[in-house]
């Protein structure tokens, strides 16, 4: 499994830079679903296969799909692309990068070090009725927080997105 | 998914921090909401991915619980935010950030 | 006793009430808030003093803790109210008279437009003087001191309509202030050496903690003199008195009787423990007194507004006090407090009985024959200008400036003595060429007299405070302040008593033949050029405000003018220029632009985890 | 493993369950008749139920603060219906302790002014009035997680809910450019926030592999010793700083602050500027405590550094400042700035000087806002946010120009005003650690504030060249916002005056792993 792992990171990570640096928001949403599915099969391999399924179903099939419908809603076309173009010059890249890189360093850095002795991930498998268990029991009031907070994200959103004139 | 692979848990979180740092590049990089949002996803499964590697390390359901929690979050921040980006448009007929900065001073 | 705090709750809830409900309080109803609250607070005054007389606490001092402000490390700072003989005393004149002020000032004020703003700077004013004698800290009396300043600023420019009053409000403020900086420097020092100012832990602290007659407590007893100086408008700080009587009469009834002036006499008494240790600035205090009473006594002489002749009397009469403090006869000093607040709240009354009654004149030249048409005023003034005169054995001012001078003649401050005793002469002498001027000889305005509860019954109360009556009434002061120096009685005692006498009788003579003989001798007298200079020169009460003006303003002025563009003004300037350029540097980072600010939230982070990385 | 509640733990959780219900219920009025003053009434009588339920589980603790005949009566009714004995355990998540308790009180005090300064707000405001207080409560339900987890996984939700439905309270005006442009930036640079947040969580965890706080700590004791672990756990506990830091603008993560309570409708500005970062500080400092992270050298640096740069920078760019709203963005930078000071001289004082400060900030600034909102709302279009808006205010509104003043006073820390015992007990925190770089820090940030402050409150009393516009009518819901508006100033001036009370309530309310 560490050839599925490392070819799915290095999947998410292009089709992760494509999405960001992409001037059509369909392409970059569509990249973007790309390195979602590539990390669940990064969650496949290192034994959490119902965190992958979930990436799955609702990072990749509903959160994006909410995208693609503004992105249509709002008609993004042409227009929208020669735009980015415009903005995405060669001295727009220095800071944000610099800074983004920098901060690669750091974490790079910071996770390998030098000597440092290894763990492994992948040993064992977590599934769906490990998470289930624990989900069901301790973690009991983070899911019953987790709907509130799904409530206030309705209420919010249902306020903003109104069309009132 | 038997679990005879044995990954670096540095590997899988060096990982998550490039998905980390692209996102925090996104953000600072496009003027148009619409990306930045979608960075903002990018950064949050960045974390997200952290804490899958971390819980597999040991052996703990909670970090696909904390992943669980993260994608709760990603999809209210994001109605919210789509939300807002359609008044925005509606308001600024624009979605570029710089023209949304009346404020400053 | 613990309800003591209701003493100063009721005058600070009624100027709440006054100045919360500010044009709203009809005027019967300001008028009930505002005497009712001082009425409530002279009753609670009452109850806690007979019971204290009755059970006098064993160490001489009650003391009521309200509450700890804070309580922060060492750092424990409480609010508590003492009472003992001193503070009683005050808290019992100010109670007392200030209510009968207050329910004059209650018929004095009617169909004024600020009627209820009036009383709540009174009920302020009450409230601040009894929080300076209540108090069981050097602090809290500053607090209260601060708070007689700020309401006799308030209410010498009650009526602000005319400049004139604000400039004399701005005076009094401003040259009392000078004597509360040197106040505030004594405290400091106080503070520095013995790390308190809790009354009762200084009087105990200070004997041990000074060599007696040493600087430190010289200095001390000094600055504290130039603080009391101020407040009790004495040598060189006197000036803002007279001009203070530009308040409505009630007002100056008030700073003159009851409040204000006499709180630097409380000052000296209360810290008599650190004058006792220094012998130079209890001399200074006497030399301070006697110099004082004597100037304004010749001042008074030849005075024309009427409320002016009264305030320097006053000023003259703190000046016995002050002698008194100077000869170690501090309870004497209080006895001479308690009676001066009886008669000169009646004689300020009274005054202001006249004055409305003509009109609203003041000069005593445009009055006369008044005898007949205000009788109550008129007897008002005789008793109280007796007692003021010190006539023998009939009045309160008797026997209370009787026990001043003998104290100073009987323990050796034979300067002082004499002093005093032309200082009494000259009272009575110009006491009663007031009395005789405006309620003897032809009538010159109509006048008509006043009626209503509030109007007779404080004159006369105060009436007959003013007699022997108020003489029989000995402060209890025995546990807190030394005795006097010298024994009552002997026959030297009734020499002294039988001089002081005569010395006052003689100046009524003078002033009646004067007024009535129209005597050749006294006419010549005055017509001579130099008793013409003499009176141009007390008339301006010996050109203080003349020199002070050559000496302070006009320098500071000069100094301004030539110094408009001032080097170190400068230098202090840059820092404002520093500090502003600085913001507009920092306000560029506000750009409103959110890449920007992700960057900065970017970049703090980079600096954190490096910071982190290179100082683990 | 059981993990059903028992009856103390059902108690204990009481107030985030009423809340929740409340929740439900002004759904509920909403769907069955949009009324406002229905609406809001039924929003706050929850939000006060809950803040009594709060102190009901600290009431041992205050009954030894009043009077002896008034305490016999209370424990009788303690007894009879029950006491959880504190602190209560509520699932490996929540822990309600006396210190809980306190700051849940402070949250619900300040989301229930705020439900009553929106109330006065709203009342002109044409559109959907209601659903803003469905909004404050799940925020306030959020801030009472934060206030008493425990655990990463509450740390993480609560501050989501405390947080997300800001986004939309910001946004509430949504007819007006700057009120939708606070909320996006606030809601970019939020989730931003809360990434850096997650990832050092996760980085945490990684190294640990434990979620909750007190393990935390006592593994991160064991691994002190390797270096590499313990730089791990440095940077996890860096990274969450960022995130927290955000939501309490300190400087450098400050930027966003003056823009979003400038564009936020007033009300919200004051519910951002106190419950939101009050339920914050809480944690932050439960955090420090219970994971001993008090101990990284490094990392109390790094605070050090940010509370100079929060209490120069904020008082700096507020010294110009012309409109209010900014200004007290700006002084509410500096004031963390201030109690951050406090925090880092940790030791006995830690809890009751960030606590003491906590109430005195709240208070202050809810009635600065107060005023503020008290004095816009009848006006649809725009905030009255210019000091020239306020320019005379005492001739027209003297009772509001008096209180703004005392707010201010208390703002700037004059003594006799709450913000005094505040600063104070900064100054007495930092000079016992002889933390002089900083106590420098405090001075000068106090000096130039005065500056501001009183430049501020000399308009009030100026003559106004013409009537303004604003001059609020009186009516109902201005009435109960001034309600409101004099119990605050009553409350700073008690406060100032006399604190014993209130620093007794704070003591008793101190964190257990100290």
């Amino acid at each position: 499994m560490e050839i599925a792992f490392y070819l799915a990171a290095a999947v998410a990570v292009i089709s992760t830079m494509m999405s960001v640096t992409n001037p059509n928001p369909v392409h970059a949403l569509l990249y973007l679903i790309v390195s979602l599915l590539a990390v669940a099969m990064v969650f496949f391999s290192i034994g959490a296969p119902f965190a992958g399924i979930l990436e799955i179903i609702v990072y990749a099939g509903a959160i994006m799909v909410l995208f693609v419908f503004v992105v249509m809603m709002l008609n993004l076309g042409r227009a929208t692309i020669e735009q980015e173009k415009r903005w995405l010059r060669w001295q727009a890249w220095i800071g944000p990068s610099a800074l983004s890189l920098v901060l690669l360093f750091e974490l790079v850095r910071v996770l390998h070090p030098i000597g440092g002795d290894k763990h492994m991930v992948g040993y064992g498998t977590i599934g769906a009725r490990e998470v289930g268990m624990a989900l069901f029991g301790p973690y009991l009031l983070a899911v019953e927080l987790a709907s509130m907070l799904l409530l206030a994200a309705l209420v919010a959103a249902f306020h903003l997105g109104r069309h009132e004139d | 998914m038997n679990g005879v692979s044995a990954i670096p848990l540095e590997h899988a979180l060096i990982l998550s921090g490039i998905l980390f740092s692209l996102g925090l590049l996104g953000i600072l990089l496009r003027r148009n909401i619409l990306f930045v949002l979608m960075s903002i996803e990018v950064m949050m499964n960045g974390a997200a991915l952290a804490f899958v590697a971390a819980g597999s390390r040991w052996g703990a359901a909670d970090g696909q619980i904390m992943f669980i929690l993260i994608l709760t979050l990603a999809a209210a921040e994001a109605s919210v935010g789509l939300a807002l980006v359609l008044q925005i448009y509606r308001r600024f007929n624009t979605l570029d950030t710089d023209a949304a900065s009346e404020m400053k001073g | 006793m613990n309800i003591l705090f209701l003493v100063f709750l009721f005058p600070l809830l009624g100027f709440l009430i006054l100045a919360f409900g500010r044009g709203k309080i009809p005027e019967k109803l300001a008028a009930v808030i505002g005497v009712g609250s001082i009425g409530l607070s002279a009753l609670v005054a009452a109850i806690v003093g007979a019971q204290f007389l009755q059970h006098p606490p064993a160490d001489g001092a009650y003391v009521e803790p309200l509450w700890t402000w804070m309580q922060v490390g060492g750092f424990a700072p409480q609010f508590a109210l003492r009472l003992d003989g001193l503070s009683l005393t005050m808290m019992g004149v100010i109670t007392g008279v200030g209510f009968l002020i207050h329910l004059f000032a209650s018929w004095y004020m009617r169909r004024d437009e600020g009627y209820g703003r009036f009383f709540s700077y009174m009920n302020l004013f009450v409230a601040s003087m009894l929080f300076l004698v209540l108090g069981d800290n050097l602090l809290f009396l500053y607090f209260g001191w601060e708070g007689v300043g700020l309401c006799s600023y308030l209410l010498i420019g009650f009526w602000y309509q005319d400049p004139a009053n604000g400039a004399a409000a701005r005076k009094a403020f401003i040259v009392t202030r000078v004597g509360d900086t040197f106040m505030a420097i004594g405290l400091f020092l106080l503070f520095q050496t013995l790390g308190t100012l809790n009354i009762q832990e200084i009087l105990q602290l200070a004997p041990q903690a000074f060599h007696p007659g040493s600087l430190t407590v010289t200095a001390i007893a000094l600055l504290l003199l130039g603080g009391a100086v101020g407040k009790s408008a004495q040598l060189p700080l006197q000036t803002w008195l007279p001009d203070a009587m530009a308040g409505p009469t009630p007002v100056s009834a008030l700073i003159h009787a009851a409040t204000m002036v006499t709180a630097g006499v409380y000052l000296i008494a209360r810290t008599h423990t650190l004058f006792e240790l220094a012998p130079f600035a209890q001399e200074m205090v006497g030399l301070v007194g006697a110099v004082t009473l004597l100037l304004a006594g010749f001042t008074a002489l030849v005075q024309t507004d009427i409320k002016r002749v009264l305030a320097y009397s006053t000023m003259s009469q703190i000046g016995y006090m002050f002698l008194a403090l100077g000869a170690g006869a501090w309870s004497a000093a209080v006895f001479h407090l308690m009676t001066h607040a009886f008669f000169k709240a009646l004689l300020f009354l009274a005054s202001g009985a006249v004055i409305l009654a003509c009109h609203h004149e003041q000069d005593i030249r445009k009055m006369g024959g008044l005898r007949k048409k205000i009788p109550l005023a008129f007897w008002s003034f005789v008793v109280g200008g007796s007692a003021l005169a010190a006539v023998p054995y009939l009045t309160a001012g008797f026997f209370s400036k009787d026990e001043i001078l003998w104290q100073a003649y009987a323990g050796g401050h034979i300067g002082l003595f004499w002093a005093g005793l032309l200082g009494a002469f000259l009272t009575s002498l110009y006491t009663f060429r007031l009395i005789f001027t405006v309620f003897f000889g032809e009538a010159k305005t109509d006048a008509h007299a006043g009626h209503g509860v509030s109007y007779w019954l404080p004159l006369s109360v105060l009436l007959v405070l003013s007699t022997f009556v108020g003489g029989m009434i000995h402060p209890p002061l025995a546990n807190v302040l030394p005795a006097n120096p010298a024994e009552e009685g002997g026959s030297e005692q009734h020499l002294v008593e039988a001089l002081s006498g005569f010395v006052a009788i003689c100046g009524i003579a003078i002033a009646g033949w004067r007024f009535f003989g129209q005597p050749r001798l006294l006419q010549w007298l005055e017509g001579t050029g130099l008793a013409k200079l003499l009176s141009r020169y007390w008339y301006s009460a010996f050109g203080f405000d003349w020199l002070y003006d050559r000496l302070f303003v006009k320098p500071f002025l000069w100094l301004v003018r030539i110094n408009s563009k001032d080097v170190f003004d400068q230098i202090i300037g840059c820092i404002p220029v520093v500090l502003v350029s600085f913001n507009k540097a920092t306000a560029l980072s506000q750009s409103g632009r959110l890449r920007w600010y992700t960057a900065s939230v970017a970049f703090g982070a980079v600096l954190i985890i490096a910071a982190v990385v290179v100082y683990q | 493993m059981n993990f059903a509640l028992n009856a103390n733990q059902w108690l204990a959780l009481a107030p985030i369950l009423i809340v929740s219900a409340t929740i439900m219920w002004v759904m509920v009025a909403i769907a069955f008749r949009r009324h406002h003053w229905w609406n809001a009434t039924v929003v706050a009588v929850g939000l006060n139920l809950a803040l009594i339920s709060a102190t009901y589980l600290v009431l041992p603790q205050l009954a030894d603060q009043l009077p002896g005949f008034l305490q016999a009566p209370i424990l009788k009714m303690l007894d009879f219906f029950g006491h959880p004995p504190l602190p209560q355990l509520v699932t490996p998540l929540l822990v309600i302790d006396s210190y809980a308790a306190f700051y849940m009180g402070l949250v619900l005090a300040a989301g229930l002014a705020t439900a009553t300064l929106t109330y006065a707000y709203m009342e002109g405001y044409k559109g959907n009035q209601e659903e803003v207080y469905i909004l404050l409560a799940l925020s306030a339900l959020g801030g009472l997680v934060v206030v008493c987890s425990r655990h990463f996984a509450a740390f993480f939700i609560g501050l989501e809910l405390l947080s997300l439905p800001l986004y939309g309270m910001i946004g509430y005006l949504v007819k007006e450019r700057r009120s939708l442009e606070a909320s996006i930036k606030y809601l970019v640079l939020s989730a931003v926030g809360s990434a850096f947040i997650l990832f050092g969580m996760a980085l945490i965890f990684a190294e640990v592999g434990t979620l909750d706080f007190a393990q935390i700590g006592h593994r991160a004791a064991s691994a002190a010793a390797m270096s590499p672990a313990r730089l791990v756990l440095t940077v996890g506990a860096g990274l969450l700083l960022v995130g927290v830091a955000f939501k309490l603008s300190l400087a450098p993560f400050h930027l966003w602050t003056p823009d979003v309570y400038e564009g936020a409708p007033a009300p919200v500005a004051a519910y951002l500027a106190t419950a939101s970062k009050t339920a914050v500080l809480a944690l932050l400092l439960r955090y420090f405590v219970e994971t001993k992270a008090y101990q990284y050298v490094s990392l109390m640096n790094v605070l050090t550094v940010i509370a100079i740069l929060s209490i120069v920078i904020g008082n700096i760019l507020a010294l110009l400042q012309d409109n209010v709203k900014r200004l007290l963005a700006y002084s509410s930078i500096a004031h963390f700035g201030y109690i951050l000071v406090a925090f880092i001289a940790t030791g006995a004082l830690a809890t009751e000087a960030v606590g003491m400060y906590l109430l005195t900030y709240v208070v202050t600034t809810l009635a600065a806002f107060g005023v503020v909102t008290l004095v816009s709302s009848p006006y649809g279009d725009h905030d009255a946010d210019t000091l020239w808006d306020y320019r005379g205010l005492f001739w027209r509104r003297p009772n509001l120009a008096a209180i703004l003043t005392v707010a201010l006073l208390s703002l700037a820390g004059i003594p006799l005003t709450a913000g005094f015992i505040g600063k104070f007990y900064v100054i007495a925190a930092g000079v016992d650690h002889r933390l002089w770089l900083l106590m420098a820090t405090v001075v000068f940030g106090s000096a130039v504030g005065l500056f501001y402050y009183l430049r501020a409150m000399a308009q009030l009393y100026l003559r106004a060249p013409w009537v303004r516009k604003f001059s609020a009518p009186l009516d109902w819901a201005q009435n109960t916002g001034g309600l409101m508006l004099l119990a605050l100033a009553f409350l700073m001036l008690l406060l100032g005056v006399y604190p014993t009370p209130f620093i007794a309530i704070v003591q008793a309310a101190g964190l257990a792993g100290q």
